[in-house]
């Protein structure tokens, strides 16, 4: 595993993904590396606003030529993100990464995986995606957004999931595109239609993941949440981003996570 | 030009001035890899109960213009894991400790002391008697001069270690609390802490944190920080003084020292850059190279008021 | 969805909840090609003495960390030309006026009150008890609550048009100042004004005010200013309160109203902006037309405590 | 007179004029005119940091089919000036103008204008004598700089200059180029000399703005000064740029300057 730094990087491409969500690719001639999972804490703009850096979760690391390329995909929602948007080709960044645990990626031989992504949570899983397609490792792959527009990268999505024969399933909650529904509905009657899956992998918005900690925990299925809680410095020392275990701790979710076991999580996460 | 940034917090020499403050650096070693510890002047732990503390429910902090508010409730590992844990790896890389010290009551920060007591390697202790989050918690001692007096008399008593006292910036009369400080035999004192502050989520009509109040820190405050050590060394010339509150930039550095500080510490910084301490202690050596000061302790107090 | 903005702080009923703070908006009608004083909640003067003044020497702002430290001095035309040159055209635009009131004794506050008593057109009185700029002068007032009672009903006597006591973010105990002003016959309180500050230039060793100390405003106290309205509020839920403190957008204006304030004034955002106002009245229409707010009334003291 | 607006304007232009300085060229859609001296308040970069606008004198206006070009010229000092230099064209910018008074431009027939800048105070100055050439006004046109390099866009005040006959006079400190030392000095030796002007208008550094009042006051030249003090709203409701006259009276620069005659500051400016 490759040591955090905080790195001084440069935008290479700024591409919009959907009305409100974009991919930033960063090039840096140091060398990276990362878990899929892992995350960046990144200033987003010079100067005191906002104060804080944002946490983004890595969606993929490529080698390119002397540099290495890593991307990010963002929904703008506020001040941090709205700044990286107006970023161009060539501005500065600095960048904390990698942070955090990452997925576990290794399964007994052979078997399937689950990964289910929900709108803006999709970059980890996206990345663990194409990992796992590098690696020959079989998976299915949910996708779901409230609306098809907010279905990002679903061509990307389609070639990891086909690499390994594994299916892509997308979900909306309108029902504009794939089924409709909650992804983790697709999930539940794949799981009905008497598939099975040695883990499941996911990140999302909260309720996404509550409702998956649910299933998991119903159908004994292991899962790994990605959690996103607000983070203040993304390397455990402001005690802001604690999670509550079931053992009762409170940990900082982005040194211990900011993937959890879904079941080691306090019982509110399934309840 | 070489710069001597050697100081001193009454006995204790420090080889800079610029010290990682508590409950910004976890306990010295989190960011060892991105900010060793003994670069710096000092690093104060986070704030030590006897027993470990869970902290409050979250959310627990919050962003605000150039600045945040906190209400992490004091949750710590307590003082035994903190020995065992913390203390040896920084005791074998020589990094200078000051212990933060918490209680809920008098005889808490007398417990937290006399673990540490049995420890080498801590220089100081310092003792949080502002900490604006914990409602049965330190705030009374901080808000009256004559408990205040009473409780850093009973630490004096424990210790003959450098005893350092944390203002707390909510206090009604700041001057005769840190005359008070100052009369139970402090050596030295830190200010501030933070300033007491609400977020609300207007769209839940709610506070955005789950305790309600919690504590501002970083740059929104700097400019009331620098009054209040300047206040503060005014009136008391000759006590040693630790200067905190929105340190970002060398020259931050240079005015706290200026208003009266021997020495800063930096917190909320950390949480933007885990490495703004070293680079704060660069920038104040290019700043004292560049106004031809020789000897960073010319700059203590220099303040020339109009 | 359409939304009632109009408000009352006490008896005094505004077509709307956002008025331009005192300092903030010279006369009234400095910026009235920009910022329409009629289109206000109320526009609340400079603050006015008996006579000119003529303020402090400069330098008398600077710019901090999402906020800026003046120190003015109370730099007025003196009660008599604004009676004479401002006064007219305001009322022939219909504007409501607070004129905010200030002395170095208690006369001249009661001078000040006098001769706009002369005078149709003023709406309310908005002491300034606060100013922490004029060592002779208000800052002792708001400080102390006996004296600030005192003060308060003398002027409570010469007049019976509303009467609002601006308090200071600086006192030793804000409740205890705030019951003051209400027992002495205050119909409303302000809060905040400025929080008394230092900001030093390093390299010439100096504060960068002539005066040395100021006041800081701006987003940066926001968090302090709305935990002040939320204590004094909790504390006397009957008073009529007016927010104040880093207004910028009609969020911030909400979020003062849950707090507790039945009005808020804009200062600082004014000099970024001079049409501010405007901006955060209509910003606060569609607030409350997203929440479902459909008068603006519902929202004052409307914070769910945790 | 065009009244002020805040006006929302694009980047049109940002180019280098020196190691320091750069040109900011913006464009709006709506009608604008200023006065030379008349100046804006700049919104520089968005959110709260800097918090205040900065001042910038006008130092153009151009009509460009649809829409007008306003013109300023900056040096990087500080906050405000290191976002504007860093912008793109395309970029929005927030632009409160025509503020302030301007220099008076109008000169009994025939008689001669001595027109004076120092360093980044070239804005208004050339502004100034743009115009007075283009209505065939005689000026000569006298700029200071500390060195050869912070003499800025030299060839279009030489234009402006040429164009009724008048003289560019360059003087730099350290006698890089043109004339060794203060621009003032030079002014100077052209009186010594004989020769007579009907008034100086000058903008430039406070202690060539005192050495000019000094110079006027001495030779009884009447001497227009644009000031630079430090502003916080430019619109005069702040009271934080006062500026001291002769009659004791403290007056907001932003509104009752920036520009003032000598003759009218307090004695300490001509001391
Ligand atoms: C480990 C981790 C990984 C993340 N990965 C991604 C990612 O890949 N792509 C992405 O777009 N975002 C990601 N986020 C969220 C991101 O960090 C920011 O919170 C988000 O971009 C909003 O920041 P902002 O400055 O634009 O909005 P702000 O101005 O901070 O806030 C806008 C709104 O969002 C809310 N908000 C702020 N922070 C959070 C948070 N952490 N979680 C939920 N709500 C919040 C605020 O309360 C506010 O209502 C991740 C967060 C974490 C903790
Ligand atoms: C009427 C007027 C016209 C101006 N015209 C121009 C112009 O055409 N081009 C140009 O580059 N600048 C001009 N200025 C100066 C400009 O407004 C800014 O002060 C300057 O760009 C520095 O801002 P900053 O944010 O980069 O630096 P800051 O971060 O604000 O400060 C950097 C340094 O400059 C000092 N400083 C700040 N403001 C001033 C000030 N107003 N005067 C002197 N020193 C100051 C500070 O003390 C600090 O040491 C003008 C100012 C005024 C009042
Ligand atoms: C998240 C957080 C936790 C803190 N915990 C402690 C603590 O345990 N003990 C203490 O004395 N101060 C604590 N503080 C206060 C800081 O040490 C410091 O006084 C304050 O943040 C102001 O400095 P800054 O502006 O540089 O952050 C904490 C501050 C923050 C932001
Ligand atoms: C330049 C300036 C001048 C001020 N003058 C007065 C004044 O004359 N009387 C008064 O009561 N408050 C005065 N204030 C305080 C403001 O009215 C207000 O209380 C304070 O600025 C906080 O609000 P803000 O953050 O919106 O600016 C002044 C503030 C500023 C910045
Ligand atoms: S974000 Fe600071 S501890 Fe996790
Ligand atoms: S800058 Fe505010 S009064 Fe001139």
């Amino acid at each position: 595993m490759i040591a955090r730094r905080d790195l001084a990087v440069r935008v290479a491409v700024r591409t919009d993904l959907s009305p409100t969500c974009f991919r930033i690719v960063v090039a840096t001639p140091e060398p990276f590396a990362a878990v899929p999972g892992q995350f960046a804490m990144v200033a987003c703009g010079e100067g005191l606003d906002p104060l804080l850096r944002r946490a983004y979760s890595i969606a993929g690391v490529a080698r390119d030529g002397e540099r290495t390329l890593v991307e990010l995909m963002v929904k703008e929602v506020g001040r941090g993100s709205s700044r990286l948007r107006r970023l161009a080709p060539g501005a500065e960044l600095k960048l904390l990464a990698p942070l955090g645990n990452g997925f576990t990626l290794t399964a007994a031989g052979g078997a399937r995986l689950a990964l289910v992504a929900g709108g803006i949570g999709l970059p980890p899983v996206l990345f663990a995606a194409e990992r796992l397609a590098a690696a020959g490792a079989p998976f299915d792959l949910f996708l779901g957004a409230a609306t098809a527009a907010e279905l990002l990268d679903v061509e990307r999505a389609a070639a990891a999931a086909a690499a390994c024969g594994g299916e892509l399933v997308l979900a909306t909650d309108d029902g504009s595109r794939g089924e409709a529904g909650f992804v983790t509905a697709a999930l539940a009657r794949r799981l009905d239609e008497g598939r099975r899956y040695e883990r499941a992998l996911a990140c999302g918005p909260n309720p996404m993941l509550r409702a998956l900690a649910r299933l998991a925990r119903e159908r004994s299925l292991a899962a790994e949440l990605s959690l996103e809680e607000p983070m203040g410095c993304g390397v455990g020392v402001c005690l802001g981003c604690v999670v509550e275990l079931a053992d009762g701790r409170l940990v900082p979710s982005c040194k211990e996570g900011p993937v959890f076991e879904a079941s080691r999580l306090a019982a509110r996460w399934s309840a | 030009m070489s710069v001597r940034l050697e100081t001193a917090v009454g006995a204790l020499r420090l080889a800079n001035p610029v010290m990682a403050a508590s409950g910004t650096f976890g306990y010295g070693l989190d960011l060892a890899d991105l900010c060793p510890p003994e670069r710096l002047g000092a690093v104060v732990s986070k704030g030590l109960s006897p027993r470990p503390r869970p902290g409050n429910p979250m959310p627990r902090i919050v962003e605000t213009a150039a600045g945040m508010i906190n209400a992490i409730g004091l949750q710590n590992i307590g003082v035994e894991a903190f020995c065992r844990e913390a203390l040896p790896e920084l005791r074998s890389r020589a990094a200078v400790v000051a212990v933060n010290v918490f209680g809920a009551a008098l005889e808490e920060y007398l417990e937290v002391i006399a673990r540490c007591e049995r420890e080498d390697g801590i220089a100081a202790y310092e003792l949080n008697v502002s900490c604006p989050n914990v409602s049965a918690g330190g705030i009374e001692f901080g808000h009256d001069p004559a408990l205040l007096e009473a409780l850093t008399a009973r630490c004096r008593a424990a210790t003959r270690r450098p005893l350092w006292v944390k203002l707390s910036p909510n206090a009604p009369d700041l001057v005769a609390t840190a005359r008070a400080a100052v009369a139970g035999g402090a050596d030295a004192l830190t200010l501030v802490n933070t300033v007491r502050a609400l977020a609300i989520d207007a769209a839940a009509r709610r506070p955005v944190l789950a305790n309600g109040i919690g504590g501002l820190s970083g740059p929104a405050i700097k400019p009331i920080a620098l009054r209040m050590v300047w206040e503060v060394h005014r009136a008391l010339p000759e006590v040693p003084l630790v200067g905190i509150g929105g340190v970002e930039t060398g020259r931050d550095a240079a005015e706290f020292l200026l208003a009266g500080a021997s020495a800063v510490q930096v917190g909320t910084a950390i949480f933007r850059e885990p490495a703004a301490p070293l680079r704060i202690i660069a920038e104040l050596e290019c700043f004292c190279a560049a106004h031809g000061v020789a000897d960073v302790r010319e700059l203590i107090g220099g303040l020339q008021w109009r």
